[in-house]
Order: C-alpha cells, then structure tokens, then sequence
C-alpha cells in the first residue's frame, strides 16, 4: 500500500511537473500580450520558425531599443505567448482560444498559410479580437467580411509584375513566357496575377501547367516547357519544389533568359542548395537582407519610420533563434506585423482591439520590411515586392530600380 | 432427388489439377465417406461443395438448386453446414455467442433474432455436454472441446447436409468411437446427411460411413459401399497397402 | 445480456459526453478545447464503427470526411443566395452524407474484396487517387479550394453565421459522436454485430455459416463513411469554413484515428472516447508546455503503449471489472 | 515532336524507375519476412539523404562513397529499432510473456524521474534543451520496462500495432532531424557532366545511381539464391517453422532482414538523392512512402526484386503516361498522372494481387 | 543421450508441460505416445528450444541444454522433422536438401549425406529441380526426413510422420525409421498418434497424458497392459 502511494505521487509529481508550465499567464499591469498559434511542427515547421524568431526579434526592440509603448499614460512592455498547432487546422482553434481567454492576450497573430488562416479567423472574430495575418497571402481571405483580419504579407496577385516589367524595359525581343508552377491556392493565385500582368505588357504565355505540391521529380513536365522553347520562365510555388524546378531544368539543358521561382529562389538557402546551378536566377520577395530601406528613405518619402534597421533586426532575429540563422520574408513580415501593432495602440491610445482595428486601419508606415498600409478589409496594399537575383553566391536586389543593390544579370548565364 | 450432386467438377490452380472430372451424389440422410490421402484433392473438393472455390468445369446441385456459382454464404442459407479440419471458432467469442451465431445466420436463420438464437444455442450447449464453458470465450478451450462447439455451430444451423473436414484427425481410437456415435446419433435424430473427410482412420471410415469415395490424385478412384471399398483391389494398391489386409482380417 | 439491460452501456457514454459538453459551457474560453476533443471522440467512434468491429485498416479513411467537407462547402457556396435560412446547413448534412455514402459504396465495391496490408494500402490509394482527381479534373474548383466564410454570412446572415461556426458546428460533432456511439452500441448488440464478430475472427468460417460477409462488412463500412462525411461536414466545413484538398485529404488524421481507436480499445464502445480524451488533452498539453517538441515526446510515448498495454484503456478496464456489477455498463 | 517527347520521358522514367524500385525494396523485405507494413519507410529515405548530404558537404565525399556508411546506418538504425519495438510485436519468440503490471510501471517511473532529474542537471552542463531531456527519459523509461520486463506478443492484431509503430518511429526519427538540421530544405550539387541523347539530357549522376540500383539489385538477388546467408532468410520468408528446425536462427533472421530492409532504404536515400539531389528535409519522406506503397504493391509486396520490377514498371507509368494525358484537352496532366498511378494500383489489387511478377494462388 | 527432468512449460498462460521426465538412449528408437492435447508436440518444441522452459532441466549429451536457443541446439545435432512437414514450398527439393545441411558440422559432410538420402529415397534424386510444393503428400514428407538427415542429427525428432498420409506410404515411412536405426545407428523420438505401428518400431516407449508421464516400458510392457492400452491409448 506504501509503495502505491509512493508510486501515485511519484507520478502526480512528474504529471505535475509537465503540466505547471502550462498555467495560463496573465498579463501583468504594464504588459501587453501578443498570442500566437505557431507551426512549429508539420509541414510550415520552417516559415513557423522563421515566424517566431521575427516576433521576437522585434519583441526584444520594441521592449529593449525604444523602451515600450507608451499607452493610456504608461510605458507597457510587450510579452509574446506562442503555442505549437503542428500545422493542424484543429488545433488553431483551441489554442487561439486559450490563448484570448485563459492568457487573456491582447493582440493575437494568425498561423502560416492561408488555411490555417482562415481556420482562426471565426475564432478570432467571435471574441472581437485583432487577427494579423503575416502569412496568408490569399486575396480571398478578404473578400469573406471578417472585420478584424489585417494582413502583412503582400497579396499573391502582385508577385511577378515586376519581373515581368524588368523584361520588357531589358529586352524587349523576349515574348514568351512558360508559367510552371505548384497546384495550389498560393501559387494559382500568384500565377494568376503574373498571367494578367503578362497579357498587359504584351508578353505571349506558351506554356502553362501546373505539378502536385509535393512533387519529387518534374522531369515530365519539364521535358513538355522545354519543346515550347520560352525566353521566361515563371513558376515556383515552395521551396523544396523550387529548388527542385531549378535544378531539373539544369539537368535537361533548357537555357531560358530569365528564371523566376517564387518562394524559394529568394532564401538563403537556396544558394546554398544548388550552388553554380543558383547564378542567374530570380525571386520576387517580400522583403530581403538588402534590401535599402532606411529612416532616411522613409523621410524622404513623407512616411512615418518604425523599428532597428536591417542589420539591427538580423542580429536580434540570430539572438532571438539561438542559430546563426539568416532571416528571411517569413521573420520580417512577421516582425513588421508587431510594428504595426505597436504604433496602432499608440495612436489609439488604448487596448481595446476595435479602437486598434480603426488605427490600424489609418495606418501607413514604413520600417526595415518596407512600406505597410491596409486597405479597409484588412488587405495589405502598402507593401511593394523587391525582384532579387543571385550573382555569384550572394542575393542581389536588381528591381525595382529605386531599391536596387546591383544591376540585373540578364540574360541569364547558362546552366552548365 | 439426390441432396448434392456434383457433375463433372474440376478444379486447377496453376498448373496443378487439384480436382479432376469428379461426379457424385448423395442422398438426404446418408452417411458417407470422402477417403484419401494428403493432397489427393479431398479437400479441395469439400471447398468446392461449400463454395470456398468456384470449379473451373462441372455443376454442382444442392437441394435441387444450381448452386455452381453460388457463394458460401448461400449455400449454408439452403442448409449446407460445414465444420474445418483445424477447428475455428471465433475465439473473443463465447461459446453461447459462437454457437448462436450458427442458429442466426444458417438455414433457419434470418428469422431468430438474438435473443432467441441464444436460446437455441443454450440447447445445443446442452446436448454437447459443454454447460460450464457456456460464458467462456471459445479460444480458451480444448481442442476436443473446440470441435464440439463447431460441430454445435454448425448444428445449430439446421443443416441438411453436415460436411465435416477431418472430424476425427488427432483423436484416440477411444474418442473416434464417441465422436462415430455422435456423428451417427445427428443423422438418427436430426435426418442430417453428412459427409465426413477423413484422411487414413480406417476404424473411423468402418464405423461411420455406409459409403466411401477413395479419391487419388484428385480424381474419384472409387465410390462404393464401405465393406466393398475396402476391400477393392484398386484402393488395396494405390492406397491402403498392407493396413487393408490386417484390418480387414481383424474385423 | 438479455431485456433491458442490453442498451445500458450508452449510459457511460452519454454521460462522458455530457459532462464533456457541460464542462465546455461553464469553463469560460475552454469551448474550443472541447470541441476539439469532441472531434477527435468522433473521429475515433466513426472509425472504429469500421475499423474495430471489422479489423479492416482503413488507410484512406480521412477521403469520407474530405468529401463530407466538400458536400457542405459545394452546397453552401453554391446555395447561399437561395434564401433558405438554417435550411442550407440541413442540406449541407445530407450532400456530405450522400457524397461519402457514394464514395464508400465506389470504394468498398473494389477494396472490400481485399485484405490485411492490401486493403490498407489500396485504401490509401483511393484517398490519394480522389485528391490528384479533384486536383487534376479541377473538380469543385481544384486546388484553388472553396473559401465559404462570405456564403455562409450571406446565407444566414454575420451573427448567425458567427454562431454557427464557433459553437453550433461544435454541438453538430457531438452529435455525430453520439450517433456514431448509438449505431456502435447497436450493431454490437444486434444480428450485425454478431455477423461483424464473427467476420472479424475468421472471416471463412464466418462465411460458411451463411454470413453474407461482403453485405455486412458494407454496412459497416458505409455507416462509419458516412458519420465521417457528417463529421467533416461540421468539424471542418462549417467550423473553418473553408476547404483545400491538401488540407482534407491529409493522411495523417487517418493515423490520429488509429491512434485513438488503439489507445482506448478497438472494437469496443468507450474506447474511442477514452482515446480521444487522452490524445486530445496529451496533445493539447504538449503543444503549450512545449511548443515544437510535442512529437518527438508523443512518438516515443505512443509506441511504449502500444507495446506494452496493447489491448487499450477499455480492454484492461474490461478485464478489472469482469464479474463485477459494473460489467454490463463497460463494453 | 509527341514521340520524341514520349521516347525522352520513357528513358528519364526507367532510370527514375529502377532507383525508385531499389527504394522499395527495404519495404518489400521486411513486409515479406514480418509481416509488417513500415509506415515509417519514408523517414529513413530522408536519413539515407542527409547522410549523403552531410558527407557531401562538410567531408567531400562523394555520394556513391556514402552508400556503404548508409547501409551501415541503415542497419544499426534497424537492429536498434527492431529490438527496441518492433520485436515485442511480431517476433515468433516473444513468447516468453512476462506480465508488465503496477509494479513494474511504477519501477519504470521511478527510473523516468531518476532520469528526468540527471538530465535535468545534465542538461545545465551539456545545453541540453528541456525537450530532448523528456524524450531520452522516456525512450529510457521505456527500454527499461522492455528489456527488464520483456515484451508481451500480440495474439490479436499485430498488424495494426505495427502499422502505429512504425509510423511512429518515422516520426520521432524525422523530429530528431529536425531538432538536429532544422526544417530547412538543403541540396548539393555533385557534377559529373550529361549525356545528351537528343532527345533528353541524361546527368551522369542520374545515370551512376539508376546503375547503383540495379547493382544492389542484383546482388541481394544473388545472395537470397547463391549464398547460405540468403537461403536462411528466404527460408524464414516460406517457413519460419521448417527454417527453424534446420538450425536457422529465426529470431536473428527476423532482425537481420529488418536491419537489412532499413539498411536498404537508406542506402536508397543516397541513390535517391544523386537523382534529385535537392529538397533535402526532415519531412520529404511522405511522398516516398505513398509511392513505395503502390510499387511494392506492383511487385508483388512480398518480393524485394519484384519490387524493383514494380518500380520500374511505376517509372516508365508514371512519366510516360504525363505525355498522354498532355495531350488531352483540359486538366492538370502532372496531378492526372498521380490519379492515374493510382487507379493502377486497384486495378493490380483487383486483377493481380500477388503483383506482376508471381504467379497466382 | 538426452535426458529430460521435470519439464514444466506451456503457452501464454496455460501450462501445458507438467513436468514429464524421459531418457533417450544411444541408438534406439524411443516412441513418445499418448492422445491428442497430451502436450507431446509441446515436449517436443521445449526439448528444441522453441517453446521456454518454465522450470525442470535438459540435458543433451551430458550437456545442460535447458534455455540454448533452438539453433545452438540444431547444432548440436538436435534436429526435428515437424509436424505438417513445413517444406519451402517455393523451392526446389535441391534447395530444401540444402537447407537441411545449414547447421554447422553439416556443411562440410554434405555431399555425403546428399547420396544418403538420394539413396533412401530415389525419387527425390529425380524430382531435384521440381519446387517442393508440387510434390505429393507422400513425397513431401520424404524432403522433410531427407531434409533432417542432412543435418546430421545425433538425435532425430519426429513429430506425427505419418499424419495425413495413405496407409501405404505410412508403412513406407515406418520401414525408413527402422532402416535408419539399424543402417546408420541414428537415435530417434518418435512423437506417434498411430500407437500400433510405433509400438512396433520403438525399443522403449513413454506413454503422456495431459502434460505428465503416465507410464513407460518396452512396446512389449506397454502392450501387455490392458489398463494402460484403455485409458491412454484407447486401443
């Protein structure tokens, strides 16, 4: 009977030990919570990493650099509060949900990926609650009515203009176009966009396909692009399929003049994937290490500046991660998501999420991410997208021209 | 009428012809034996008449319907019931529940719902003499014990036609005369005809059957009277050897 | 076993679920949670209606609930200017049963025929089959989806339809649940269950009793699809109000399935529910306490309860209480 | 145009192919010896891929130099996870059932919170994340109970236990990786010139791994016929009772073939990742597995060199079949080609369960 | 030769060796009888190593045996023709003969006993290239004897040689186990539900009952008791 006991509490205790952490955490006076239901596992593990560290990045200079925000006549720190929804729909709901109830959180930030989006947005709108979106790029997701859903990300459809705009200024004996791309909600939309925008600069699509998301050889379908002989090819959709597109044209010897994979062509890691293979290729980016933007710049352009600068924000997104990792879109969006809050609460002076909805709503501002602006459903239309090219290992920003770091490899060199 | 008859059945996997051009009858109410060695076919034969294989030539009547193509589970709805050389019963199963499956599902099933199939169940029970196992799931029991229940199951059916694999195989020359006058007390009492496979149990096949077809590499070598199959200079050759002459001069 | 006493184990149930729900109504901001392990209570008792009565591992058992969502989302998207008020959901329920009914019947009248390894796999197969299908015809919209938040505030207005997906569609899974336990405890103890048992031990033998196994292995399979199409009907359609192949047809809720059949007790009636309630809070635990590492601790766990307690939670209660008067509530 | 297309996909798919058969056949060796269906088929494919990537890029060494470390992997991988839980399931010995009760677990709580204090003050010492603590106590707690307890052998069902099991340990391995690698999806870029054919562009990388495939192939063929070894594990495939009474260590067999079958997968991870050497990341095993599900099921599932067969076969379907549905009006030919495959699968499960290879009955 | 003591074993839960006690002698043919459920299989697996002891010793050769793995015991020379003769079916009855030889001491002597057991049964010799699976019952059961002598064995174990087989051929087999004792001296346990023909071929014969040992004696002794014939033996 002793032993039982002694095992029961033996038990209870180590019961006790995992479950104590989990006690909700209340936000003390002079703090304002941020939830998050991260992915930190599943298939967004990675851009749920990147997120996070971002929050936090920003988190730590918003608290540290420029000391709180200054709110109904206090300074009040931020206080971020993430949990793990694996990726899985369910499981944004009770933890957004614990997160506005029982951590009683201020401010919440959606998920990654459109769906998982929308999978908190009903919850979010039922408590009345601020719902940034710093990962859903879907145009859709603004056109259902919800009222406190406001985006950071750029919206899919703007992707590629200006790499079709590049085109045309560099060269304009380049006509067609093959768009190759992966069969989802993302891509379709983005691909979407670059076809409109492509019909309107008078460029002629000869190819157009798409391939399952999770391919593992393109060969097929590639072999198809390459009989209809384009100057450019557009397509992309994830990273691993990206990487995948690239090196598999190399493989079959197609030589477009211009290559433009969304997605993955911009991360850091793509260089560091395909090496030689990687020279010449391009990626629309919502922001990149690189990119020129300064308080400076802003002033310039009569806008509002907020938050550290490039190189500021990469030192804390490594301290925030414990990695020598670089950021890429996903932390800064994320990051530049809290900015905006933070100034919002500011301006409204108040907590109260429908006084910050209406801030936010007026809201224009730039930072190390660039521009941000909403429009009156939530959807970002501030934000302008950077074309970025890898030339010799390193990722230039060759377009728009105002941001550029470098000038435009074109043609681009030919795969060996 | 006959109750079965087979016409020219056949039956090949691969290149092997496990069952060749085999015909008979069998009459309601008859005892018969089905003898043979391994691989002679007897039991691809026995899941032909029950529908476990489809013959790839001949036909097959059963209480004077077709039943060539028919599927098992037809077959036991026209009374064919049908017990296995390895028994089977449903292990997780009580042996109340095991034999009430039989009483809901066979020849006179369809019509007992649950409750009552338990009721039939609780008679058959009885008569195999097996009250104190009845709440017991069927796996736990004997050997000797598991074939009663299965005979019990497939009695339970009301069968016309009890075919039984190997109902004597492991058994003492003791337990084949209980189970011989077990079998012949369901034909006595029930007017089920069975037909009983066996393999090389001469005192079983003496004793039990008023008919014995010997078959040998899956073709019919004879089917005769028992005294004269065993005593048929075919079977003497290809099969029963010098055992035939010792038995036959004991008995 | 006898009279009245055949129904009473629904009474454990009924009253897991309802404190279950009772729990979600007064413990403020804790809806979500139960609503969530009320989804996986009822995935668990919709699979297991299949699964565990029969043995047949059903791999692409997640395609009934892909369908089921689809059924809800084609309707209200497709319906939502015809003015038919609450109207539109009562035909949503029946498009996602009858599309999963459809989809099962097509499924079992090819897979049924096969067994053990071959019937999960070609299972899977369908569920993957349907998605490249939908995603390669453009069916419904191909993988660009259906988005239906918009419809579904047109059709019953913003606050109702508010309602309808934080809470109503959430009391919509418990009544699949308990349906899906109803239906349990009704087949196991009547003609089909006994025909399921027997076909699940040794399905020849149950065949030469006169079972028609093919008949009942159907019902069995197109009961437990269709709770599953109700099922992502309202756990998926009308709570999240949206819909991406990839999304609904992701395989791995057939492995959560599993899982919660197997922890509770294949084949029994509360096994399901004891699962689902131990996955879900385990889960939803981890995934606070240690956002990002919930797997790697959950994998290793699961594994050591398979191993060494393999007949489930139910399976050992069934055993501490045989003989005792609480017998004819725990099956 | 049509034909030089169709012709071009034909030979990419029976190069693809025949890796994509030698990447089956781990999972056809050990579905044939236990019986077992390894979910987790997947997960070890990636670790086969990191191990030629890590090699690659921080030793230089080439990936078909990297084959024999991955088999090497491989098999401890498989003799760790085989013992550790695959073997309380399936193994024919584990009759020797001990029963696991109260007291035993409360043994093995006693040993998870030992442990879970030591990793505690370990983990100040060695930085070990809080995380990784709990599961090395658990995974301890657990080979506690096991080995001093032993395991208990299903009666009912060890199909479905290890179809969980081994889900399961692809996902603990892919979490590993991922705490290790992180998420990141890694490539490298081994060249050793093309082939231009004219009318496709065969790498010579693609080439060297259809080659390696088809080596491994052949030799395991030649040791299940020609050599003692593989007739003791063929024999345990037809037999395990008439192996054992000839002296045929069954449960060893039982291990080596899932140590062998896990070495195989992983070698194939190589192969895999000479052919596609980018995507490198904890989680690309999934589309593998479905993959290698529908291949084993054209070979046969039982037979490892019907697998190889069935992958080619799957290779020359799969990209031939893009051309064909190209040609159609409408549609998505990429995610046709998937629906295709799979239909195909049925219609073998249908016509043809014992695959293409055997014979029926 | 072997010597068994106290055995006690069983499956699972149930215990179906209740601690029966047998002697094997050097060259003779030892006939273990007794009906269905005795646990004479059972006795059979423990002696080999299948199934674990629970308690009791094993001794072969002078050696404690009790808990050596099958295999170890296989090479000691401790072979068994089974029950249901377990062939590889989808190998040729070369390929099965060679199997036979897997344990260790029996490879280099192979060709030998290849010649033996052609010997014995020529018919084997003939069908060297036929799959196993296509052989009759008779035949078959011919690869599995054949298969056990090529290992060698210092004691054979034969577990119901005669089960499924036609009378004719049983006798066959029956003819073989005396031509092995007397040939080539090899001891032999015998495992028999046809107790009149194993009477005749054994030099000293155990009667089982559920689990235990419920007499011995030479066939002559067993034959004379008309108690022991009733109430075990059925005769």
């Amino acid at each position: 009977m002793k032993r039982k006991v002694l095992f029961l509490s033996v038990f209870l205790l180590a019961a006790a030990g995992m479950v104590l952490p989990a006690l909700p955490c209340h936000a003390s006076d002079g703090e304002i919570l941020i939830g998050h239901p991260a992915c930190l596992s599943g298939s967004y593990a990675k851009a749920g990493e990147q997120a996070v560290g971002g929050i936090q990045a920003i988190l730590d200079w918003v608290n540290n650099t420029r000391g709180g925000i200054a709110v109904e006549g206090r300074k009040a720190s931020l206080v971020y509060k993430y949990y793990d929804c694996e990726s899985k729909k369910e499981s944004v709901t009770s933890l957004l949900e614990r997160l506005i109830t029982s951590d009683k959180v201020h401010f919440t930030f959606a998920p990654y990926s459109s769906g998982l989006t929308l999978a908190g947005a009903p919850i979010a709108e039922k408590y009345g609650m601020i719902y940034m979106d710093h990962g859903g790029a879907s145009d859709k997701i603004f056109q259902q009515g919800f009222e406190y859903v406001v985006q950071t990300i750029g919206p899919g459809s703007l992707y590629h203009a200006g790499t079709l705009e590049m085109v045309k200024a560099i060269d304009p004996s380049a006509k067609k176009v093959a768009l190759a791309y992966a069969d989802d909600e993302f891509a379709r939309s983005v691909m979407k966009g670059a076809e409109e925008r492509a019909a309107e600069l008078g460029f002629e699509i000869v190819f157009n396909r798409t391939y399952p998301a999770k391919v593992t050889d393109l060969t097929p379908l590639l072999s198809d692009l390459k009989a209809s002989n384009p100057d450019v090819i557009i397509g992309g959709g994830h990273f691993e399929d990206g990487q995948l597109l690239n090196r598999q044209l190399a493989d079959l010897g197609i030589q477009p003049k211009l290559l433009s994979l969304i997605a993955a062509a911009t991360l850091p890691a793509f260089g560091e994937a395909l090496g030689d293979l990687a020279e010449g290729v391009m990626g629309p980016s919502h922001w990149e290490y690189g990119v020129t933007f300064s308080e400076k710049g802003a002033k310039k352009l009569g806008k509002m500046w907020i938050g550290p600068n490039q190189e500021e924000f990469v030192a804390l997104f490594k301290k925030a991660v414990g990695k020598d990792m670089i950021p890429d879109y996903h932390a800064a969006e994320a990051g530049a998501a809290v900015l905006a809050l933070v100034l919002a609460v500011e301006k409204a002076d108040s907590l109260d999420p429908d006084d910050v909805r209406e801030a936010l709503g007026d809201l224009e501002f730039m930072s190390f991410y660039g521009g941000w602006n909403i429009d009156e459903t939530g959807k970002q239309v501030g934000h302008s997208m950077v074309d970025v090219q890898w030339q010799k290992g390193q990722r230039v920003i060759v377009w728009p021209v105002a941001a550029q770091t470098g000038k435009p490899l074109y043609p681009k060199p030919d795969f060996k | 009428m006959p109750l079965l008859k087979c016409e020219h059945v056949s039956k090949r996997f691969g290149g092997m012809v496990a069952v060749d051009d085999v015909s008979f009858e069998i009459m309601s109410g008859e005892l018969m034996a089905i003898v043979g060695p391994n691989g002679a076919g007897k039991t691809t034969m026995f899941n032909l008449i029950n529908g476990v294989f489809l013959p790839d030539e001949g036909h097959i009547w059963f209480a004077g319907v077709d039943v060539t193509r028919f599927p098992s589970y037809k077959r036991a709805h026209l009374g064919m019931g049908r017990t296995f050389q390895i028994p089977r019963p449903f292990a997780s199963a009580t042996v109340q529940e095991n034999i009430a499956i039989g009483a809901m599902f066979g020849a006179a099933g369809g019509e007992l719902n649950v409750e009552e199939a338990m009721e039939v169940a609780d008679e058959y029970i009885d008569l195999i003499g097996l009250k104190a196992h009845r709440n017991k799931p069927a796996g736990g029991l004997t050997p000797i014990e598991k074939k009663l229940v299965e005979i019990a199951r497939a009695l339970a059916m009301k069968p016309r036609l009890l075919l039984m694999d190997e109902a004597m195989a492991g058994m003492n020359p003791k337990d084949i005369d209980q189970m011989v006058t077990f079998i012949r007390h369901i034909r006595d009492v029930e007017g089920i005809a069975v037909v009983a496979m066996v393999e090389h149990i001469m005192r079983a096949v003496a004793g039990l059957a008023e008919r014995v077809m010997v078959m040998h590499q899956g073709a019919k070598l004879v089917d005769e009277p028992t005294r004269e199959a065993l005593n048929d200079p075919r079977v003497i050759e290809v099969y029963l050897g010098r055992q035939a002459e010792e038995f036959n001069a004991k008995g | 076993m006898r009279g009245s006493g055949k129904y009473l184990p629904i009474v454990p149930v009924l009253a897991a679920y309802a404190l279950l729900l009772l729990y979600g109504l007064a413990a403020p901001g804790k809806w979500q949670l139960v609503a969530q392990l009320a989804f996986y209570c009822a995935l668990g008792q919709a699979f297991n209606l299949f699964m565990g009565m029969t043995g047949y591992v059903d791999f692409g058992y997640v395609a009934f609930l892909g369908v089921g969502t689809y059924g809800m989302a084609v309707t209200i998207s497709s319906l939502s200017d015809g003015g038919l008020g609450l109207g539109i959901i009562l035909i949503g329920f029946l498009a996602a049963a009858v599309f999963s009914t459809i989809l099962a019947m097509a499924v079992g009248a090819v897979a049924l025929r096969l067994r053990g390894a071959y019937f999960a796999i070609a299972t899977i197969g369908v569920n993957e089959g349907f998605r490249y299908l939908i995603e390669g015809a453009r069916i419904w919209n191909g993988a660009d989806g259906i988005i239906f938040s918009r419809h579904l505030k047109t059709a019953l207005g913003r606050k109702m339809a508010m309602t309808v997906s934080t809470f109503w569609a959430d009391i919509f899974v418990f009544g699949v649940a308990v349906l899906a336990a109803v239906l349990t405890l009704y087949y196991l103890r009547n003609k089909v269950g006994y025909a399921l048992l027997a076909l699940r031990e040794d399905e020849d033998a149950a065949k030469v009793m006169g079972i028609d196994v093919t008949r009942y292995k159907i019902i069995a399979f197109i009961t437990s699809a269709a709770l599953a199409g109700l099922l992502g009907a309202s756990g998926w359609a009308l709570k999240l109000t949206y819909v991406y192949p990839p999304d609904v047809f992701e395989i791995h809720y057939t492995v959560e399935a599993i899982i919660i059949v197997l922890l509770g007790g294949a084949g029994t009636l509360m096994g399901p529910i004891a699962g689902g309630l131990i996955y879900g809070v385990s889960k939803y635990f981890l995934a606070i306490t240690l956002p990002g590492f919930q797997l790697l601790i959950f994998a290793p766990i699961i594994i050591a309860i398979i191993v060494i307690f393999p007949e489930g939670l139910v399976g050992i209660l069934k055993g501490k209480v045989h003989g005792t008067s609480l017998e004819k509530f725990v099956i | 145009m049509f034909f030089e297309q169709l012709s071009g996909n034909l030979v990419q798919g029976l190069i693809l192919g025949s890796v994509y058969g030698m990447a089956t056949m781990g999972l056809s060796l050990i579905f044939g010896v236990l019986q077992v269906v390894n979910v987790g088929h997947g997960a070890f494919i990636m670790v086969g891929a990191f191990t030629a990537l890590i090699l690659f890029q921080s030793l230089g060494v080439p990936p078909i130099l990297a084959i024999p470390v991955a088999l090497l992997i491989g098999m401890c991988l498989g003799m760790i996870f085989y013992y550790g839980a695959v073997k309380p399931l399936v193994s024919p010995s584990g009759a020797g059932i001990r029963k696991v009760g109260r007291r035993q677990l409360g043994k093995a709580a006693g040993v998870f919170v030992a442990v879970m204090i030591a990793m505690r003050i370990l983990s100040g010492v060695l930085d070990l994340n809080i995380a990784f603590s709990i599961f090395i106590a658990i995974i301890l707690m657990y080979a506690f109970l096991v080995y001093v307890y032993g395991g208990r052998r299903q009666e009912k069902g060890p199909e479905l236990a290890t179809l969980l099991v081994t889900f399961s340990l692809g996902v603990i391995l892919e979490e590993v990786v991922k705490q290790i690698f992180t998420s990141e999806a890694r490539g490298y870029n081994w060249d050793l010139g093309k082939l231009d054919l004219g009318f496709t562009v065969l790498p010579f990388t693609k080439i060297l791994a259809s080659g390696g495939s088809l080596t491994v192939a052949v030799l395991l063929y030649l040791w299940f016929n020609k050599t003692r070894a593989g007739m003791a594990m063929r024999s345990v495939v037809e037999d395990s009772v008439g192996a054992r009474v000839c002296g045929v260590n069954v449960d060893w067999q039982y291990a080596l073939s899932f140590s062998l079958g896990i070495g195989l997968t992983v070698t194939s991870g190589v192969l895999l990742t000479m052919f596609i050497p980018v995507g490198i990341n904890p989680y690309m095993g999934g589309g593998y597995t479905l993959k290698a599900f529908v291949i084993a099921v054209l070979g046969g599932l039982a037979s490892p060199y019907g697998a190889f067969f069935g992958g080619v076969v799957f290779g020359l379907l799969e990209n031939g079949s893009y051309t064909l549905l190209a040609a159609l009006p409408g549609g998505e030919p990429f995610a046709l080609t998937r629906f295709f495959s799979f239909v195909m699968l049925l219609v073998i499960l249908l016509i043809r369960p014992t695959g293409l290879l055997r014979r029926k009955g | 030769m072997l010597k068994v003591e106290n055995l006690q074993s069983g499956y699972g839960p149930m215990q179906v060796l209740w601690g029966p006690d047998i002697q094997v002698k050097p060259g003779t043919v030892t006939s273990l009888l007794g009906p269905n459920g005795a646990g004479k299989s059972t006795l059979l697996w423990t002696i080999l190593g299948a199934v674990r002891p629970w308690e009791g010793k094993i001794f072969f050769e002078g050696e404690d045996v009790t808990f050596e793995p099958t295999h170890k015991k296989a090479d000691r020379g401790l072979v068994m023709v089974p029950e249901g003769k377990h062939l590889f079916k989808e190998m040729t009855v070369y390929e099965n003969l060679l199997m036979g030889a897997y344990r260790k001491g029996a490879q280099e002597e192979r060709e030998a006993n290849l010649e033996l057991v052609y010997s014995l049964f020529p018919i084997l010799s003939e069908r060297r290239t036929q799959r196993a699976g296509f052989l009759s019952g008779g035949q078959q059961q011919m690869v599995t004897i054949g298969r056990a002598l090529m290992a060698r064995p210092r004691l054979l174990m034969m577990d119901e040689p005669s089960q499924g087989l036609a009378p004719k051929i049983v006798m066959e087999i029956f003819e073989t186990v005396e031509k092995l004792k007397e040939e080539i001296g090899l001891t032999i346990l015998l495992v028999e539900q046809n107790a009149s023909a194993s009477l005749e071929a054994a030099d000293y014969v155990y009667v089982m009952h559920e689990g235990v040992i419920m007499a011995e004696g030479t066939p002559e002794e067993i034959e004379a008791s008309h108690e022991i014939k009733e109430a075990y033996l059925g005769i």
